[in-house]
């Protein structure tokens, strides 16, 4: 029995941690996109943010990030308090004594939690890109991953007051994805847009990414990824209902997914006349936030319906970021913002514990706090160090300015 | 000595190369170029938002050759390079001076 | 006890989510591999119907394609019937009483089996890449995710009559493979060579692919998510022998991988003598093809010979090809139907309950019936929207003419 | 209680083979990386030898390398004896005869082992980049993975002297990078530096990475594959101590990769005035190996500390190989021998059963062997055939010359 | 009939082409180019030395013109391609002495 | 004022530009380019069938001199693209009718 007990305990850690290897696999996802979908003389850049931004999020969720969010003792159910450092795993007696009240590691348990603040921060990343100074983005994503995301994580998901108010998000389409395009929209907003992307009379000038096999890649390795991310969120298989619960979770999250694509493709055909791919894989993206807020209750066919709902909206949206000239070359903040508030309230057609007015009680909360949290901190390290290159500077490309390296230094005339 | 460079549709390159070749022109040089012109570039779309590519994009094609073979030479890339539809090109003729070719250093038309 | 064979379940359950989600990496896979071997001219396009295809067949799959293979009561041993979407999962209460039968979850099965049918759709796409019509593709996407596929695995794995008959195909050579090679064929007859490829003294022109680094992701994509393909088909892992055999399958698969490109190698090396690395890619994926129908009962030794005799076929298959003016860009028919036919008679020299009448019976059967509604397929879209671009369209590139967009817009000189 | 014995195999099983899984795909992770960081026109020939080396190493290690490696019976401590193939796997019996003892099943320890030997091969192809011969690389790598890494590998973890010693290397700090480095240093000396590499009064001349997004996403494939490569040398995990141990393992090694990308960013920052990529990149793979002697017995918080020393050491190292005129395209042998040998030194930090005399010894055992016999290797091949290319071929890039065909096609001009 | 050569910063192409299409020259050939010049090219880095990127990307704009236009032409362009600051280019003038339009075969000022 | 356009071998631009810098030409402009003649490119592999790449890649140096500087501008390149073998290239030089540095907008020999 005792030993049931640990092989139960076993499998749940080792689900947790293969969940936990694909959500971190994501990060190689989002550089890849991102990396595909900016210039040539940008793409360096955005890859050392990438990698960058992961570490940084490594380290201060582990500093203090991971205590604020799920706090031994909260201070009271907005403000977590502040520790340091990760504590023991559990005993085995602990295990044993706990009548399967504790049935995963700690560590596993931080592992998993560690990769989603980076999956929020790699959100902002692509919006701000081809125009911010490497060091201002670093500045923020330590801010970010040790403070703002734990606040707010804490609220839902360490048992604050979101939580307590009925506030439902299975797998963080508000928590992650919202946060992160919140961030994301702040910093936009400040930044401006890239240079020659509007002209003068409301043009809106396209600027094409270099590589649409490495954005394709970048979006198979979310689509990946995100069996973890929400098949992980269910945080127990070792049952049959539990065991249940996961696949259904894998195959809502693909069905959301596949037809996210499908109907972004089709939309974008009846729009433009074109099989715009770009539009494709931000629709599977799409299906793919929309489906994170609640991968459990709806049926496989409702969550394709969630996710062709979703990879709908991403289209218009992206068109209407352009339109209100808020230049966000990956089309993060449609993504994973816009779409993350889809997602939030579709949670209500399928499962009966949520309310509109919790989930749009979240959504706000989660908004302001963080769009608040974030203009300030863009803000400081503005007054600083300041967060946009030189005009010069992005005309040449961020990549010789701020890391001097060229991606392809063979395929293109350097210093374009 | 002539210089001739002729500017055409880049799928028209073998057929010139060979047309040249087969009046006793073996060596020339070509650049990838791009072309503005009559001939209008297509619009592509990103995300939602169409641009226009303006350029079209053409072989130049530059062949120095003796005084003797001008003509026929401007006949046979005219003729080769022909599809009858706009943008199919340009030669222009420019005086050579001088012609040395570096492995031997010749010079004048043994060198071309 | 009970807890014991919930724990069993949700083990099984998980290998089968882990082993579906490498699978479904390998659309990743096939997406680099065609987007490495065509011009980059025709980039965008090929990665599009990859997405795109992915996302149909998950959409048919769970619309009808599941029921008709797998049917609750088929109709007779060719024609399984008509049923439409997802019954409920296993409860815990019927699974406690199946005593074992039932062992892990339904919609963990239908995950696994979803992405193999995009894995049969995805080798058309390579083999009429560069001149198809995009939706001429996915239409006949839908067809064969939605019914050609699965009526012949019904009669393999849904218990029709190649089952009966005692037709062997452990984890698909035939029922994957070969048919998805077969429905390339037909297209690939109907469409016609590229433009350029065969001059007229039966000078064969090669169009080089214009990325071999992505080709080379995608076969170690493709390598790594067999394991899965292979791996799941085991579909029990919860005891020794089980867990034995999964152990046996992974190594069986590597080792016809590794053995598969030595042999294209070598191979290619006494045949041109040069070292080609196209021809080791898919000496490679032909060393998983052929391994595919029976990873189980041959010794890894074994297993190596059967993976290096393929990639000798392959070799010549692909110059066979090319001699017969059957232009296929990325080498598919050859990598999956040809030698998936060679798997599928090998299975004779390791599993005993193997008879070559049966494999030939189970390899005509699927050619003749796949081959004919795939031709009658692409025949009713040709007539109504035609399948292949105009010549012109052709020279551009279908990236323009289909997507609108270029896939390296720096690197080259567009629309050459 | 024997179903939950035969559970508990079965889970340490499956473990144990997806461990391997990303062990496997870290192959794809260095043909990336070495892809990303040599020229265009030698980019098709590293491919060619990553897959290559593979696909030899699993034939080799299979022949006889395995049984070197763990021998039956092994002759002494120092030599362990020949013998070939696998035998048979576990039966029920006697795995419910062991008590325990036999947890998992032989094959899936040999699919584990064998995707560790390529990893030792791939540092080796990194190095000598970009002018070496294929075919004298490749009797290398029979020679390497066949027999000179099975015989250290059996001193250690085969129960050879290292091993009663009491040297200390839990995933292969030693046994397989400072091996794999050790090889490579000895054919760098032997074939010398790219031409054009070094001027003639010290000057040093980079040769940019044609490809950094490649190169990129090849370091996050190793990142994520090392969650296997170490996770999985815990070598069980069906009990709450054993599962808490390769949770602990996953945050490390997670925790020191972070921790070695800030530093050596910092450190390229503070040194160069730039953020450079491949420098974070060297610094995480840095960070990687230091952590792989001992990623259990450190606390996250000093598993960074490791990891971050690593990402400084490699900066100075790769400064200081060039300095020495020591030409390594990729870093390899900073990367995997120099920390390597900082993180059998860190062992001392955190285990109290190493003592610095024994893991000075490893080092010192592995150096001399694995440089002795690789030098006499290299000797003996380049007096048969020769290692290097002729100058010309050097120029025109080995693409042309060993693989007659070209990466990248269409984006440069061939032959350069 | 002349050929102007301009050798110009690459940002400043579509000034030039636009100030040229608005005096009726609408036909050129754009090449891209390395310009070495009194400007220098940057520095790069890479793991850690230094090397220099000596060469500056320019655009090499041809243009056939009459000798009518040609005055007016050089204006224009050393107007539209001026930045004030080194390394704005060159313009470069040769006689032409012939221009073939390949569709139509017309030569001479017909067929710029 | 003359034109000197010489393609050469692309490993000697570095010695040409040297060389050309040396008698006080230090400025030039290049451009890659694509060369046919009796140096004959080689077979590439693809897939089991082979195919000709016959064009080889050329570096085209284009620099604009004084009258005077001419002759020592054309020996020091012929001396530095010389290698002896086949394909080392041709220097080609045509009649310069003006010149404009578009910076000053300064004319003739100065703008050179
Ligand atoms: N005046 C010019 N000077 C230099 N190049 C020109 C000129 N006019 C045309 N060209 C080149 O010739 C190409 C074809 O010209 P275009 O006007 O499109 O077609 P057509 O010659 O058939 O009327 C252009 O794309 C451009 O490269
Ligand atoms: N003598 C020359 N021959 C050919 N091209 C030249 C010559 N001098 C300059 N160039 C071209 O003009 C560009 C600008 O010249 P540069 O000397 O840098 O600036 P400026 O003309 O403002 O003094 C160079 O990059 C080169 O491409
Ligand atoms: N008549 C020509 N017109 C223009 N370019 C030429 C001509 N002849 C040769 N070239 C250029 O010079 C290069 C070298 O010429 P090639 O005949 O191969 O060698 P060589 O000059 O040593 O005999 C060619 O690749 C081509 O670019």
């Amino acid at each position: 029995m005792e030993q049931l007990t640990e092989l139960s305990y076993a499998l749940d850690t080792f689900y947790f941690l293969i969940c936990g290897a694909f959500v971190m696999w994501m990060a190689a996802g989002f550089a890849m996109l991102e990396a595909g979908l900016v210039r040539a003389k940008n793409t360096t850049e955005i890859l050392t943010k990438n990698v960058a931004l992961y570490s940084i999020a490594c380290v201060m969720y582990m500093l203090c990030g991971y205590n604020m969010m799920y706090p031994a003792e909260a201070v009271n159910s907005i403000w977590p308090g502040i520790s340091f450092l990760l504590g023991e795993d559990n005993t085995t007696v602990d295990v044993l004594a706990s009548k399967g009240e504790t049935y995963y590691s700690t560590m596993a348990d931080f592992f998993f939690q560690v990769v989603f603040v980076a999956t929020a921060m790699s959100i902002v990343s692509g919006a701000v890109a081809e125009r911010m100074k490497l060091w201002a983005f670093l500045s923020f994503s330590v801010v970010m991953t040790g403070f703002i995301y734990p606040i707010q994580g804490y609220w839902k998901w360490g048992g604050g007051f979101l939580d307590q108010l009925g506030f439902s998000d299975f797998a963080g389409s508000g928590v992650v994805h919202l946060c992160g395009a919140t961030a994301a929209l702040a910093g936009v907003l400040l930044l401006g847009a890239r240079k020659g992307k509007y002209g003068a009379n409301g043009s809106i000038h396209p600027i094409p990414g270099c590589n649409m096999p490495l954005a394709t890649l970048g979006m198979f390795i979310l689509w990946l990824g995100w069996f973890g991310f929400n098949g992980g969120s269910e945080l127990k298989i070792s049952n049959v209902e539990e065991a249940n619960a996961v696949a259904l979770i894998f195959v809502n999250t693909n069905a959301a997914a596949a037809a996210g694509v499908i109907s972004a493709l089709v939309t974008a055909h009846i729009l433009f006349g074109k099989a715009d791919l770009s539009m494709a894989l931000n629709g599977a993206l799409a299906g793919l936030v929309a489906i994170t807020a609640e991968p459990l209750t709806p049926t496989p066919l409702l969550a394709s319906i969630i996710g062709a709902i979703a990879g709908i909206i991403v289209v218009f949206s992206v068109i209407g970021f352009d339109k209100l000239k808020i230049d966000d070359p990956v089309g993060a903040i449609s993504v994973h913002g816009v779409v993350g508030i889809w997602g939030l309230l579709a949670v209500c057609f399928s499962n009966p514990d949520a309310t509109l007015v919790a989930q749009l009680t979240g959504i706000a909360s989660i908004f302001i706090f963080v769009f608040s949290a974030s203009f300030l901190t863009w803000k400081v390290i503005q007054s600083i160090i300041g967060i946009r290159v030189t005009e010069e500077e992005e005309y040449q490309g961020v990549d010789y300015s701020e890391c001097g390296m060229e991606a392809y230094p063979e395929f293109t005339n350097s210093g374009k | 000595m002539k210089l001739i460079t002729a500017v055409v549709k880049p799928f028209k390159l073998d057929d010139v190369r060979e047309a040249l070749s087969d009046i006793g022109i073996a060596g020339i040089t070509v650049t990838e170029v791009k072309g503005f012109g009559r001939q209008k570039g297509h619009t592509e779309l990103y995300r939602g938002a169409e641009y226009v590519v303006d350029f079209l994009p053409k072989a130049k094609i530059e062949a120095a050759v003796s005084d003797e073979l001008l003509e026929q030479a401007l006949e046979v890339i005219t003729t080769a390079a022909n599809t009858g539809k706009i943008g199919d090109g340009k030669i222009f003729v420019t005086n050579l001076e001088q012609v040395i070719r570096i492995r031997t250093g010749e010079t004048g038309n043994e060198a071309i």
